[in-house]
């Protein structure tokens, strides 16, 4: 029964990465690639650590696995956060098919102060 | 067997520096521990050798572990000899950093550093364990970088790049080989090392990794063509840290090939070709640059350069007496060399320069301390009964018994370029009336120093100059302690026992 | 197929083969930022190789490393961005 | 006869603590040292007449045989006594030569320590300790040819001394080694008995050479002689001490003294014979064209010197005899022509022979001494040169085949010599005065009594050589020759052959003198010639040598760290080749080796493709992006061969350094492709090579079995002895743990370095 | 896997080596860091690979078993690593603080100190 | 305060008996004595500390919100895999009621985890996140989704 | 980086990894890990807050400068060595309690070697990092 049960999360663990990677590949733009990868990978991964919880299947083993995935939950989308915003100031440009950017220009150049700035939306609505 | 004092001289480095970073704002209280701290340091080292002279050779197994499991440290004369020198050398540059090292390197860590440096020199000299030996050549490495660029100055920058450069390959190099001498024997303890490479029974590949030994060590020892390093950074750092440098950095790697190509290599007809012929170019090229330099410290870094060829003349012939006539020049170079450096500081803190072209009329100016200056100078020479005398006449001696006249002919000219380099040296600075040099606004001169500082500078190169005097005249002690060196490397028989108990 | 050979002969291949995919984003890049990108992918992925390694070897031990993969990998990407915003104030 | 060598260093120590203390203005005194000495060594002369011989022997480095072995012979005597004499004299005639001066001290100090190196010299029996005071007198005369140390002159002419006599200097000292090697003795009284041994030798033509050289740079043989007019800077004192009495002569001694153990060989004879021909002829005729009165002199002591060369080289005992007594003959006459230079120097400021005249009517006395020598110097009787120039050529008459040749030679030198004289002493004293020294007065006592003193000696021994025949000339030739010499020194030797040789090279002498005019259009016209000599040949030398100094230095340490690189590794490449390609048989032993899977090879890929990148990015960030991915992928080969803590370690330490190269690189310039094709090509082959060869060397070195002992040890005992379970932790914490220690001292160091390096700004501190 | 870890040594070597020999400081540097991998996984490979049994002596034993990976190297390894990483650390900040003193990562502009004679 | 800190303390605890894996009373104790004593090291930053004792319901948060994350994930794989993009990519401006730090920081995170968004950033004034979103049919319909998705729910458990 | 997202993670992550760090330390003795990659985890905790708040935020948390760590992980590695030196035995002579402790395990000196290496880690990459960050 665990037999089936790991070889059932790894599979779906995999087929997740797997995707992921195909994503990063095939996604046109940057802030596309992250938002594929970064989750499917993160889910993904703690479908292969519950496997291998399931595996050990220890008290020790399970909660060690809880701790990676938390940790991974904690970080991974920050990291993503981190770098989109980061790549969004060096001016990574947007996929050309891209519908509408609110941020445009909301960053000051100097100080990268984000401004919450209604104004402008405001405008854009008239 | 198991002594545990053997490691004192490393630990209780360790230990100053460490109080020393724990003093790390109080700059005179900081002075005061490492110059105590250097002192109790001889003292330990030279009951060391008592102990050595008098009782054999001394193995510590450290941690307890019966060797060649753990790591061993070995005391026999030659490594007893070089910690006594390397703690006087010390000493001398603690007293003389007191003396000559401005304040702002002393809060940022120099003297802890300088000990650091010191210990690593101690365990690299006693260590009996070959991936030991690198990592105390690592702690050399990366204390002399970090003393090299203390404070940063353009050319200190240059310099260390090139020293480091050359020094971390060398590492590699030396690694490279520490890990094909254990895919073949399995071992690193180099007694065992001795036993297991002679069993080994492809000799080729064993010649093969005695050539990256060669090279690595060969590289820190800067001798030709590997030497590129030495010339770009020592006359680059204050004096005292050019002092330590050109007194035992590249002598622990002379050092090393001595002790691995008596105890895990015996070099075969090609090595000793090959190393002779390095030998050779060693001293053409130390004494060739020399020659044309201006720069006094320049001057003594390639005199460095073609003294570290008389020693591996040493090697090269491969015979009790050039081996021990390889010990006892570097037992005279360690002190004189630290002292040129020093001299040279002190000369820059009168005058402001080290160019020789701009030097002079020191000799009028301050005649009891040119007077003093002439020892390690003329020592340098080798104007006999002074300590430079010995060794060549050593090397010589064994040259002539090998009937290798082209390698006297190179140790005749090493010896000649480096008289008259120094005569040169002698009618440029101390001679020849100096011109009146601008002073600059950013050298404290020695006449502003307070008294302490000025006795600090001139009481550590009076302290090496009486030491090299000995040497010189004191000859015969040295000369036994070499020979006994010697036969103890060429037949490294009790040294083996002393580690295995075999 | 015991699940053994399922996680060597199946889920290790995939699992290396979207490594490979992902380096080839690493690549082809073009800007630093999808480096970086898929530089983090990569850690993530090897963390799953390392899971399964460590079932397949039967080592526990190996786990750990893929929790210390989880906390530092995240660094580096940290480093990355800190990098971008910093040079591009700069200039 | 310890006390008499070491007393000269001891006073050289003293003398200037002393000197100053003492407010005498004279400094006579000083003569006492070398006066006491002398007198010791007279007092005991007739023991060595009786005995042949004095040996005292002092250990000092006894292991390798370098011991104060004093061995006093009549050649050692005869050398003690002039030194001792000599010097005597040239300490009193300093004191009133260089009164005032405001290095006086230094000055004696000098001399006396060169006195004792000559004392020790001579004295020594021992081969090392004969070098060392060799050594000695080199560096000394350095010091005393360099006393005007304010002149460029003096200090270029010292250097070249020092070069000369140094370089000969190191080759005394192979030579001694090699003869201690070949003998297996130190003590040179002790080696004759093995003459034929050293000659059967095949180090004895090496032995030779050494000596040789040794010899002729220090007594300025051709083709070194250049050093000894230049060393004619030095103040005249020591001129007349080294340049002319002593030291120029060590170089004889140390031929006279190995006569009997190198010697009567045709390897010995054949080349002192031609270079001391050549050199006195050479030197005599230079003697000719000089004006100043130091280079007159400095020439013709090199022309007797190599009188004396040539007469050893002859090494028939009549040649042997004639070069003991030429030595004395010619010490005496040297040095008060010297002195006397010295004193007209002092006082008239010129030594141009051109403008001196008639200098008797102010200064008889010196004029007397100069006469009395410039008679000694011509060979004419009843001085004692007249006796030694008849010595020279009853050997080189009795020269056999060779005998008229050799004879010519010796009359072209004597005449030329004489010429040299008689320029030396008489001129200056005889015509008119001239207006501009009409005003000149004799000096002090203590100046011209030692040109006298020696002046009159001169002539004494002329008329009475049997005060030195027994006493002195017979220990001296008995041991050149091994055998009791039967010989009687007379003045008068009859109406012969000699005699007539003797006339003719006086009266030629005398002739030339006065048809031969010394001027500057002249000395121009011999310095034409200038170009061919041996000293602008050296020059030349040596200027090519500087010029090959400074081209190697630069060739090599060029400022470029790639080609430092590319030197060392290139030699590395070739060392490796070598050695693999030479001594193994390469083959690979793939039995034992793990089977590839396919998650491996992906990583190796990645990990391949990721080092190509590193290299060939052209963003830094992206290289060192690639250079993160090279190590994770590191970390996982790790991982898959069992390896976790490395696995572990790696990553993590990867992570940091991509962090600090991050944090570092923000800032810097344009990442710029520097080098051009070629330059990329040549390093790539470069690189490859050693890659290759690194990576042949490991699949060789795979193929050997290695003993498990230590790692068994390990496991067997980690948990057991160490306590621990994971084997790596425990040797890294507890077996090898030292390295641990020293591991973490190494970060220390670095990070104190890094908070150095960044935050210590010099510039905006204090003074250093 | 072995020859394909040696081909991968040889690379590391050849690449640290080629990158040292380049004009940028910053090269250099990396490749120092890649030539120390190369000797890292040379000693790794010398002392003879094993998969999957990392020295780590079960809860239940007290020695290590038939078959273990040989965990000196790995000691030896982890000891260059750290130290490397010290070196590195330090050189890497010697970028930082060469460009501010001498405005440039071109090595050969840093020739200074042996030009002068 | 101290009740914060005794909570955040514990909750420490907790997380070293599930890395440690060793369930027991003695290890448990360790864990509190550790966690007080690194608590106390790095407690200087006061104002941060109250947010620990919200621990255990971030975690049951996080089990709840795992359905979410499978849901969109397989929407996205589906156009990963299909040769087609079906998507409308786009960044918009999401107004925030979310206040505290933890609560934008939660939510954020949140999104991101999502797949096809991600939070790029949070306005210096804390008024609006912005957001990167692979299906922006309708900005306003998109936002209303946030809005009483991911940041009611979240405020629900938080507040 | 002034970013709230990043801000508010890195406070949770700092105690965690801090926890964490420990534990890798204490177990190196016997499963993966150690004193060094322990002190790496440590320092990076105070590296990802200091990314996060700035070097002077995270200096203020840190009771004292990092690089005193330095020289009190010395002491301690070489005290650990040099405590066998009282009992007769040689440097490095591993000493170890009669009885285990729970959690722990042994207790010997090669722990308080360690841990003499985990403190020194942490004071080098927190000295390094700090330093080089503040020039920026
Ligand atoms: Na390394
Ligand atoms: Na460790």
């Amino acid at each position: 029964m665990n037999d089936y049960l790991i070889m059932g999360l790894s599979t779906l663990g995999a087929v997740f990465i797997l995707l992921a990677a195909v994503g990063v590949v095939r996604m046109p733009d940057l802030y596309l690639r992250i938002s594929v990868t970064t989750k499917a990978a993160t889910l993904g991964i703690g479908l292969l650590l519950l496997a291998a919880g399931i595996y050990f299947n220890e008290f020790g083993i399970y909660s060690r696995v809880m701790a990676i995935i938390l940790f991974m939950l904690l970080t991974a989308p920050v990291g993503a956060h981190m770098i989109g915003r980061a790549s969004y100031f060096t001016g990574v440009k947007l996929w050309s098919g891209s519908k509408l950017d609110d941020l445009k220009g909301k960053y000051h150049p100097k100080s990268h102060e984000l401004s919450s700035d209604n104004d402008q939306k405001k405008d854009e609505n008239k | 067997m198991s002594n545990p004092y053997i490691v004192l001289p490393v630990i209780f480095q360790l230990f100053v520096a460490v109080v020393l970073m724990f003093s790390w704002n109080r700059k005179n209280l900081q002075k005061l521990i490492s110059v105590i701290g250097s002192l109790i340091a001889l003292l330990i080292s030279l009951l060391l050798l008592l102990k050595v002279n008098q009782d054999g050779i001394q193995a510590m197994q450290a941690g307890g572990w019966v060797a060649p499991f753990g790591i061993t440290f070995v005391a026999d004369t030659f490594s007893a000899l070089l910690v006594l020198l390397t703690a006087i050398a010390g000493l001398a540059v603690s007293v003389f950093s007191v003396g000559s090292i401005r304040n702002a390197r002393i809060k940022f860590g120099y003297f802890p550093i300088l000990h650091l440096l010191i210990m690593g020199l101690s365990g690299a000299f006693l260590t009996g364990d070959i991936f030991n030996l690198y990592v105390w050549f690592e702690i050399i490495i990366i204390s002399s970088f970090v003393l090299l660029t203390i404070g940063g100055e353009k050319a200190q920058i240059e310099g260390a790049i090139k020293y480091v450069t050359m020094n971390l390959l060398a590492s590699v190099i030396f690694l490279t080989a520490i890990a094909i001498l254990y895919g073949l024997t399995g071992s690193l303890n180099m007694a065992d090392l001795s036993i297991q490479v002679a069993a080994v029974e492809n000799r080729g590949l064993v010649n093969v990794t005695a050539i990256l030994f060669l090279i690595g060590f060969g590289i820190k020892s800067a001798v030709f063509p590997l030497y590129f390093w030495l010339p770009a950074s020592y006359h680059t750092p204050p004096p005292a840290i050019s002092a330590i440098f050109g007194g035992l950095l590249t002598k622990v790697g002379v050092y090393a090939l001595l002790r691995v190509f008596t105890l895990i290599f015996i070099p075969d007809e090609f090595l000793t070709w090959v190393i002779s012929i390095m030998a050779m170019l060693t001293i053409l090229t130390g004494g060739l640059g020399a020659l044309i330099q201006n720069n006094m410290r320049k001057v003594f870094s390639y005199l460095i350069i073609c003294h570290i060829g008389f020693m591996l003349a040493g090697l090269g012939i491969y015979s009790a007496i050039a081996i021990a006539g390889a010990v006892f020049y570097l037992v005279h170079d360690i002190m004189v060399k630290t002292n040129l450096f020093m001299v040279s500081g002190l000369i820059f803190k009168f005058k402001g320069t080290y160019s020789m072209r701009l030097l002079g009329g020191f000799y009028k100016e301050q005649p009891l301390l040119s007077l003093l200056m002439a020892i390690p100078l003329f020592s340098l020479v080798g104007i006999p009964p002074l300590s430079g005398f010995w060794g060549k006449l050593l090397l010589i001696k064994g040259a002539i018994a090998s009937s290798n006249i082209l390698m006297i002919a190179f140790i005749i000219l090493g010896s000649f370029l480096t008289l008259f380099i120094i005569a040169k040296l002698w009618a440029a600075v101390f001679w020849k009336d100096g011109a009146e040099l601008p002073r600059k606004k950013h050298i404290k001169y020695f006449e502003e120093l307070k008294p302490l500082k000025k006795k600090a500078m001139i009481g550590s190169i009076a302290f090496l100059s009486v030491i090299s005097l000995g040497i010189g005249f004191g000859a015969e002690w040295i000369m036994r302690l070499s020979m006994t060196i010697a036969e103890n490397l060429m037949d490294p028989t009790p040294y083996i026992q002393a580690v295995l108990g075999i | 197929m015991s699940v053994y050979d399922y996680l060597y002969y199946v889920i290790l291949p995939v699992l290396a083969g979207s490594t490979l995919l992902i380096f080839i984003r690493f690549i082809i890049g073009p800007t630093l930022s999808d480096r970086v990108v898929s530089l983090d992918l990569l850690l993530t992925t090897g963390i799953g190789i390392i899971t399964i390694y460590s079932i397949h070897t039967d080592q526990p031990a190996f786990l750990d490393i893929a929790m210390i993969m989880a906390l530092i990998a995240f660094l580096g990407t940290v480093a990355f961005s800190y990098y971008l915003e910093k040079r591009e104030k700069n200039e | 006869m310890l006390i008499a060598v070491t007393s000269g260093f001891v006073f050289a120590l003293v003398i200037p603590l002393i000197m100053g203390r003492l407010k005498s203005k004279s400094t006579l005194w000083a003569a006492l040292l070398p006066l006491s000495i002398f007198v010791f060594f007279l007092s005991i002369l007739p023991e060595i007449q009786d005995n042949g011989h004095i040996r005292v022997s002092y250990q000092w480095v006894p292991s390798i045989g370098v011991n104060l072995d004093f061995y006093l012979d009549g050649l050692s005597m005869l050398f003690v006594l002039l030194i001792s004499g000599i010097g005597t004299l040239v300490f009193i005639y300093t004191s009133a030569y260089l009164k005032g001066h405001h290095f006086l001290d230094r000055f004696y100090a000098y001399l006396s320590m060169f006195m004792a190196s000559m004392l020790g010299l001579v004295l020594s029996d021992n081969i090392y300790t004969l070098f060392i005071f060799w050594e000695l007198t080199s560096i000394s005369s350095f010091f005393l040819i360099g006393f005007n140390n304010d002149s460029e002159a003096s200090r270029k002419s010292a250097l070249t001394a020092l070069a000369i006599t140094g370089i000969g200097g190191l080759f005394l000292l192979a030579a001694m080694v090699g003869l201690g090697h070949v003998t297996q003795l130190n003590q040179i009284s002790a080696m004759s008995s093995l003459s034929e041994v050293i000659q059967g030798n095949n180090l004895y033509g090496w032995i030779l050479l050494f000596l040789f050289l040794a010899a002729f740079t220090k007594s300025a043989q051709f083709p070194f002689h250049f050093w000894l007019p230049g060393a004619m800077k030095a103040p005249t004192p020591v001129s007349t001490y080294l340049h002319s009495a002593t030291m120029v002569k060590a170089g004889i001694y140390l031929l006279a003294r190995f006569t009997p153990v190198l010697g009567n060989h045709e390897w010995w004879n054949g080349p002192l014979i031609i270079v001391g021909a050549i050199t006195m002829v050479y030197a005599a005729i230079h003697a000719l064209f000089r004006l100043d009165l130091k280079g007159i002199l400095a020439y013709s002591t090199i022309s007797a010197l190599g009188i004396l060369v040539f007469l050893i080289g002859l090494g028939s005992s009549a040649a042997l005899l004639a070069a003991a007594i030429f030595i004395l003959v010619h010490a005496l006459y040297k040095a008060t022509l010297f002195l006397v230079t010295g004193i007209i120097d002092h006082e008239t400021g010129t030594r141009d022979v051109s403008q001196l005249r008639g200098l008797n009517k102010v200064m008889l006395p010196v004029g007397i001494a100069a006469l009395l020598a410039a008679i000694s110097n011509a060979g004419i009787p009843p001085s004692f040169g007249f006796v030694g120039k008849d010595l020279i050529y009853a050997a080189t008459l009795g020269m056999g085949d060779l005998a008229w040749p050799l004879t010519i030679l010796a009359i072209i030198t004597n005449v030329a010599l004489l010429f040299a004289g008689f320029l030396a002493g008489i001129k200056p004293f005889f015509g008119k005065l001239p207006e501009r020294f009409q005003n000149l007065h004799l000096p002090g006592p203590a100046m011209y009594a030692p040109p006298l003193l020696l002046g009159i000696l001169c002539i004494l021994f002329g008329l009475a050589p049997f005060l030195l025949e027994i006493s002195l000339i017979h220990p001296v030739v008995a041991g050149l020759t091994g055998t009791d010499p039967d010989f009687h020194l007379q003045l008068w030797h009859g109406f012969n052959l000699i005699l007539l040789l003797s006339v003719i090279t006086i009266g030629s002498g005398t002739a030339l003198y006065f048809i031969l005019k010394p001027s500057e259009n002249l000395l121009s016209k011999v310095n034409a010639f200038e170009g061919i000599s041996p000293e602008s040949i050296v020059r030349l030398i040596s200027r090519g040598f500087a010029k090959f100094s400074s081209g190697w230095t630069r060739f090599f340490q060029n400022g470029y760290l790639r080609y430092y690189l590319i030197t060392i590794l290139g030699f590395i490449s070739l060392m490796l080749a070598y050695r693999l390609f030479t001594g193994i048989t390469l083959y690979v032993d793939t039995s034992t080796m793990t089977t590839v899977t396919f998650y491996e090879a992906v990583v190796l890929i990645i990990m391949a493709v990721a080092i190509f990148f590193t290299v060939f990015s052209k963003s830094r960030l992206v290289a060192v992006a690639s250079m993160g991915v090279v190590g994770y992928s590191f970390c996982l080969i790790f991982l898959f061969y069992s390896a976790p803590d490395l696995a572990m370690t790696q990553f993590s330490i990867d992570t940091l350094t991509v962090i600090l190269f991050v944090l570092v690189l923000y800032n810097l310039p344009k990442y710029l492709k520097l080098s051009d094709t070629r330059d990329r090509i040549r390093d790539g082959l470069l690189s490859l090579a050693f890659g290759t060869l690194i990576s042949i060397l490991t699949l060789e070195v795979m193929n050997e079995t290695v003993s498990k002992e230590t790692s068994q040890y390990y496991a067997e005992n980690a948990y057991i002895l160490g306590k621990g379970k994971n084997v790596v932790n425990v040797i890294l914490v507890d077996f090898r743990g030292f390295d641990t220690m020293v591991e973490i001292t190494v970060l220390a160091i670095a990070a104190i370095g890094v908070f150095g390096l960044l935050k210590l700004h010099l510039r905006s501190t204090e003074k250093e | 896997m072995e020859i394909l870890l040696v081909i991968i040594i040889g690379l590391l070597y050849a690449a640290g080596i080629y990158m040292m020999l380049r004009r940028s400081l910053v090269k250099l540097i990396i490749g120092l860091i890649l030539l120390g991998n190369g000797a890292n996984l040379l000693i790794f490979l010398l002392g003879k690979i094993v998969k999957g049994e990392p020295p780590i002596i079960a809860d239940t034993e007290k020695m290590l078993g038939e078959i273990y990976a040989d965990p000196v190297p790995q000691a030896l390894i982890l000891t260059a690593i750290v130290i490397s990483f010290g070196l590195q650390a330090f050189a890497i900040i010697l970028i930082k603080r060469a460009y501010k003193v001498v405005k440039t990562d071109d090595l050969d502009e840093m020739n200074a100190t042996d030009e002068d004679l | 305060m101290i009740k914060t800190r005794f909570l955040s303390n514990l909750l420490l605890s907790f997380i070293w008996l599930a890395v440690t894996g060793t369930f027991s009373f003695v290890n448990f104790v360790f864990g509190f004595i550790l966690s007080f004593f690194l608590m106390w090291l790095i407690s200087k930053e006061r104002e941060e500390n109250k947010y620990f004792y919200r621990g255990p319901k971030l975690i049951a948060f996080v089990f709840f919100f795992l359905y979410e994350l499978i849901k969109a994930n397989l929407q996205v794989a589906y156009d990963v895999v299909t040769p087609s993009f079906y998507m409308k990519p786009g960044i918009i401006q999401i107004p925030l009621t979310a206040k505290t730090d933890l609560e934008i920081t939660l939510l954020a995170n949140l999104i991101s985890l999502t797949p096809g968004t991600l939070s790029l950033d949070v306005s210096d004034d804390r008024e609006v996140l912005y957001v990167h979103a692979m299906y922006v049919h309708d900005r306003e319909e998109f936002i209303a989704d946030i809005k009483n998705g991911f940041e009611r729910k979240l405020l629900e458990i938080l507040r | 980086m002034k970013t709230i997202i990043f801000k508010t993670a890195s406070a949770y992550l700092l105690p965690l990894l801090l926890l964490f760090s420990v534990f890798i330390l204490l177990r190196g003795h016997y499963l993966p890990g150690g004193g060094f990659v322990g002190g790496l985890m440590a320092a990076i905790a105070f590296v990802i807050h200091s990314f996060a708040n700035g070097i002077d935020k995270t200096k203020n948390i840190i009771k004292f400068h990092p690089g005193f760590l330095m020289p009190v992980g010395l002491l301690l590695a070489l005290t650990a060595g040099s405590l066998p030196l009282a009992f007769g035995d040689t440097f490095m002579t591993g000493l170890w309690m009669k009885q285990s402790v729970p959690v722990i395990g042994s207790v010997g000196t090669a722990l308080f070697f360690d841990t003499g290496v985990y403190l020194v880690v942490i004071g080098v990459t927190l000295t390094i990092i700090f330093t080089i960050s503040e020039g920026l």
